[in-house]
């Protein structure tokens, strides 16, 4: 396959165009989304230009009713993407993500289907503070009737986003803003990544690492300098949280025997703990030691860069809690 | 606004199905076949019938915990409507929903609303797929008077009129909030007042008058057909009924209760109808409905329960290259 | 102790009154809450006529100002009690809780404090469909800077509100509607629950069980009965998920090496995804089995009662889950 | 109004100040002293200190995201203030809150917030909180003209109007919401016409005019201390940087930006001063506030960093009965 180097944007944007293109039910509608502005991120970049104010909207400063208009407009017919300039905001419109986008289709016996997605960027690292620096992923997982998408990279940001504009459930898509302008490869063909199915960056015998996210660029480069000490990580990249790609994950610790989650959320409650435990009830004869969690701190990020730097997971946590997991038998 | 005999007596069917079908789901709930929460909309039937009949087939509906009487007005097969409410698999809801959660999307009824003022946007939504697919159909949204106070509604008011989307906000005033009076939660004269800061026109009518109600809500949506935005219609009426079935009545006096009685909707267009020589059809039309309702019920109780098998089945469409969506049992059954 | 045998609405409705009795900057808003209706379920019923309408406040149905005003309020001197008719109201207000009743003493660097209490009921077995039957407290366990209540029994309700309003902390206080007209006894003394301690409510041998809320009732039941085919369990019941006293737990774990948690909330992403998490990183070697969960299934909750009590556990799950556990070694 | 020469100067110090702290702060934040994000308000400081100047020491101030100019002119220590947009221990927040977070409660800067509307319920409740505690302090609650579109300034609105509470809702209209141009946003002419909606009064001003938005502030602020509830203030200005700093202007011309500068609040009221014969009055005003910022930054710059091992102290007070409320600090440190 040929390929480019591509950002996040652009791979984002190119998956929106494609599909814009292919599909005249789907439309955009956000704060600031339309040209020339294009997004408060770029992602949308000329789609009103190309499809029309119609087909992407600005919208005023009023997250439910985004929200809750793609609800509507789900409802009856079109494919609505929601954007939220920041994820910190669904607490302005988590009604209409707990209770009605995730409940409708099941309250009402299944009358309706809501092809709707909700996205918008997460994550610390740029110094936003407490309520624009937030990875709220564990309340979307928690929630019945959503999928929860996570990408890490340009290619499986495109390929998800395409793969979930061809399917009828609700999708809450989250983006980090640490990854928008990373580069990597994308296909100049025409591809989508399916849901529900876990990336195997790398192959590994010690030590199983669960990575979402900015994390999996950590522990990528994590795995590479363990690799020298001679510790073999074994890295996964679920993608998708929801549907979980359990069966992956679950195969790989009952090789290892050790697992590492590393997610940039707080631990307590967090994505993590739900993955840990479902090891721990797959495959607990498997294991050499306890599943392992590196995760953010359990407070507010905290504005000053060395703080937001030591409240979530950097390469270095990894790196030391692989070593003594596979040295010397880890939390025991 | 002269109406024709057939249009008087359809309204006047309709107020009567919406009170008998109240009547009857009380009575289901005293004998316990009706379980969990309703809220009669007995008392309202002239707002809802007469707002509705100003819609099209294609138009939609969205509506709150106290929708039975929308949802009927709007189409929905009241046979449908009785099992969702006895928890039914043949419920319009296959019995998931239940009372607050009523729906019947193929006429256009597109649900009921636990959470107050949640709906409002699906409306503001439900109104741009229209605008977007061509269909020119206008969606009348209830509430109730007290939602006005809940951001939603303020979001939705404010985007349907930036988007001049033809919404009728119809804010069925029946004077309380569960047991709070409105006064003591806004500050206006009237709640078709907060119209004007959406930049749209506000109507306040006698919500026991349906002629009237419809009148004023004709007036409105063919505004909005027109393409010139949304509205607000505000209907000043009452129910007898506790805020839902069996809550207690101790905020207000039973002469405040009986004055409005004075004014029941039913009865008052009954009269009027009754006045023009219609006496025979009215007659007819009650025992047309008693009956109707009877076989309903009858059917309904004979409905199967949902199979507890299938009790994971609707959260997830299954057309996602997936696997196993269809949530997860517990792990020990017997 | 003298005691009386009061309902869980009479035991918190004590609670409040003695507490506003001795401290004149605790006041309680919310909708309906005043007299005569007295609230929803009657937990204020009373305080307007004895306190006056200043100090139990009916507010319009505006979720988001009744938590922000609480925030206000109590960052300028006051202890707000602001009831949410159902908790599944959340959604409408849970910027408010998320990020701001829970993060401002941070963001401001304790500059304030923010002695408050969200509290009201939660829970299915009531008929009232997916929007009023919800379990939500692993969304207010996730988020750092609150503390979570859950008391299963009047005595625990008196005490834990009781508590709550002698600190500084805003406290989520999560209530059950099932248990509100259940009786127990309660001391005519004034005392207090402190915050952070489990209730070992029964001392067993082969079996923990952690159950929270109403599923405590459920556990007691099927500990009975367990108790009669001779296995012994070990129920404890947190009480405060957060802070949540892990060493009780722990320590039984490590006596009984088996371990079932049991809470109504659907179970992805659950709070006893955590404890379990928990468990595993601290009792490893104690395990004799995976920990197990019995939580709600990940749906919204159904109406048809049939359907509503087959999505939650009951107590021939528990029974069936710790037989399993105990002769059959569990999830292996 | 007449005023004196002592107030009018001290009108035009303090739009100096909120002026070349938000020049230096951008300066710093070029030079990477300042990380993060940060919105300017320069171009607005007539709006912001002709309100805060109509308040008592006593009275609260809430703020949003463009909230340094608040902050400074309710009175926080300019010094402490650089030291938090520089991340010190030192900072008015301890290096926690950063730009958007900036608070000085001691003075009745509450705080500001990033959420779009998040503290207007704050302003209600600290409202709340004065008349129950017999203190008789207004509270000024500043927001965006693209904030008035959220539920919770709706909710807000609506509630001090019911409880007569005094509250001033000045809305700073800098025509734009980010990128988004207000017709975009609302269908209204202006945006004082939404007071009505709620009951209360609603007054568009001149922003640019420091006397003017005195003058209607303490108009509005008096009736609301007379406890007659609260009030809308609209000012009319502009912000000549991008919403955040570095962020693109395509969607404004440059003779949009260059007109207002015409009307630029500062210049225009030092002319004025000026041609009542304060010049050398102005001219020393202008050395020392030079002098204040340049001692400010230089306190600032010598402050020390919050010790890592602090990070979870202050997420929960340490006044309840229970284990490690502290939170956890990661499994592996070296
Ligand atoms: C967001 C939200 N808050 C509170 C409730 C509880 N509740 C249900 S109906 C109701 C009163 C609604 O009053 P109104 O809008 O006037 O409608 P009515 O019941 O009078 O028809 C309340 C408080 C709710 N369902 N949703
Ligand atoms: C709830 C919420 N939605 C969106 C944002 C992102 N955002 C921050 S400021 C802003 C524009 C605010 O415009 P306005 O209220 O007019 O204030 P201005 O920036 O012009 O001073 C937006 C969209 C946010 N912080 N909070
Ligand atoms: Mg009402
Ligand atoms: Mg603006």
């Amino acid at each position: 396959m040929a390929m480019r180097e591509l950002t996040m944007v652009q791979a984002l944007n190119e998956a929106l165009q494609e599909e814009m293109a292919r599909d005249g039910k789907i439309f955009c509608l956000g704060e600031d989304v339309a040209d020339p502005y294009g997004g408060a991120y770029q992602i949308t970049k000329g789609l009103a230009n190309r499809f029309g104010a119609d087909r992407c909207r600005n919208t005023p400063i009023s997250e439910a009713a985004i929200v809750g208009v793609a609800v509507g407009a789900a409802q009856t017919g079109l494919r609505p993407v929601a954007e939220l300039m920041y994820m910190d905001f669904m607490g302005v419109c988590f009604d209409q993500i707990l209770n009605q986008m995730a409940k409708l289709r099941f309250m009402l016996g299944g009358q309706v289907s809501l092809p709707m997605i909700v996205r918008g960027q997460q994550g610390s690292g740029r110094g936003n503070g407490a309520q624009h620096s937030q990875s709220l992923e564990a309340f979307f997982f928690h929630t019945p009737g959503l999928l929860v998408v996570q990408p890490s990279n340009p290619y499986d940001a495109k390929g998800l986003l395409k793969s979930c504009l061809r399917q009828d459930n609700p999708v809450i898509f989250l983006e980090h803003k640490m990854l928008y302008n990373v580069k990597g490869p994308v296909p100049d063909e025409e591809y989508v990544v399916p849901l529900g199915v876990a990336d195997i960056c790398r192959e590994g015998s010690d030590v199983t690492v669960v990575a979402t996210g900015l994390m999996v660029n950590r522990a990528k480069a994590a795995a590479a300098r363990l690799a020298e000490e001679g510790i073999s990580v074994e890295l996964i990249d679920p993608r998708t949280l929801f549907p979980l790609d359990l069966e992956s994950i679950v195969g790989s610790v009952m090789k290892t025997g050790r697992c590492i989650i590393v997610h940039e959320a707080n631990k307590r409650g967090g994505v993590g703990a739900e993955i840990a435990a479902q090891i721990m009830e797959r495959a607990f004869d498997y294991l050499d030691a306890p599943v392992e969690r590196l995760a953010g701190l359990d407070i507010p990020m905290p504005y000053a860069p060395h703080l937001e730097k030591a409240a979530v997971p950097q390469e270095d946590d990894i790196v030391l809690a692989a070593r003594r997991l596979v040295r010397e038998g880890g939390l025991r | 606004m002269t109406l024709s005999r057939e249009f008087r007596l359809s309204l006047f069917r309709k107020m009567l199905q919406v009170r008998r079908f109240e009547q009857k789901a009380i009575e289901m709930y005293q004998r316990s076949v009706i379980h969990g929460t309703i809220h009669s909309c007995v008392g309202q039937e002239a707002s809802t019938v007469g707002v509705i009949a100003a819609l099209e087939a294609k138009d939609y509906v969205t509506s709150t915990h106290r929708g039975h009487g929308h949802s009927l007005a709007k189409g929905s097969r009241i046979p449908a409507m009785f099992a969702e409410l006895f928890g039914r698999e043949t419920g319009c809801c296959r019995g998931r929903g239940g009372s607050m959660h009523i729906a019947d999307v193929a006429v256009g009824m597109l649900g009921c609303n636990a959470i107050v003022a949640g709906s409002t946007p699906h409306a503001v939504g439900a109104a741009l797929s229209g605008k977007l697919q061509g269909s020119n159909n206008v969606v009348a949204c209830f509430i109730g008077d007290a939602a006005v106070n809940q951001g939603a509604f303020h979001e939705s008011a404010n985007l349907a009129a930036v988007w001049q989307l033809p919404v009728l906000f119809t804010v069925e005033n029946n004077q309380y909030g569960v047991s709070t009076r409105i006064q003591d939660t806004t500050a206006l004269k009237q709640l078709s007042d907060r119209a004007a800061g959406y930049g749209m026109p506000g109507v306040t009518v006698d919500g026991q008058d349906v002629e009237a109600v419809y009148a004023a809500a004709l007036a409105l949506t063919e505004r909005g057909r027109r393409g010139e935005g949304p509205a607000l219609l505000e209907t000043i009426t009452y129910r007898y009924e506790g805020h839902n079935y069996g809550q207690p009545m101790t905020y207000r006096s039973k002469e405040e209760i009986d004055s409005w009685r004075q004014k029941d909707p039913v009865f008052l267009y009954r009269e009027k109808l009754a006045g023009m020589g219609y006496e025979a059809d009215l007659k007819a039309i009650e025992a047309e409905v008693e009956q109707e309702m009877a076989a309903a019920i009858a059917w309904a109780l004979e409905q199967p329960l949902p199979d507890v098998a299938e009790i994971t089945d609707l959260v997830y469409v299954d057309n996602t290259p997936f696997p196993d969506l269809s949530g997860r049992r517990r792990v020990y059954e017997e």
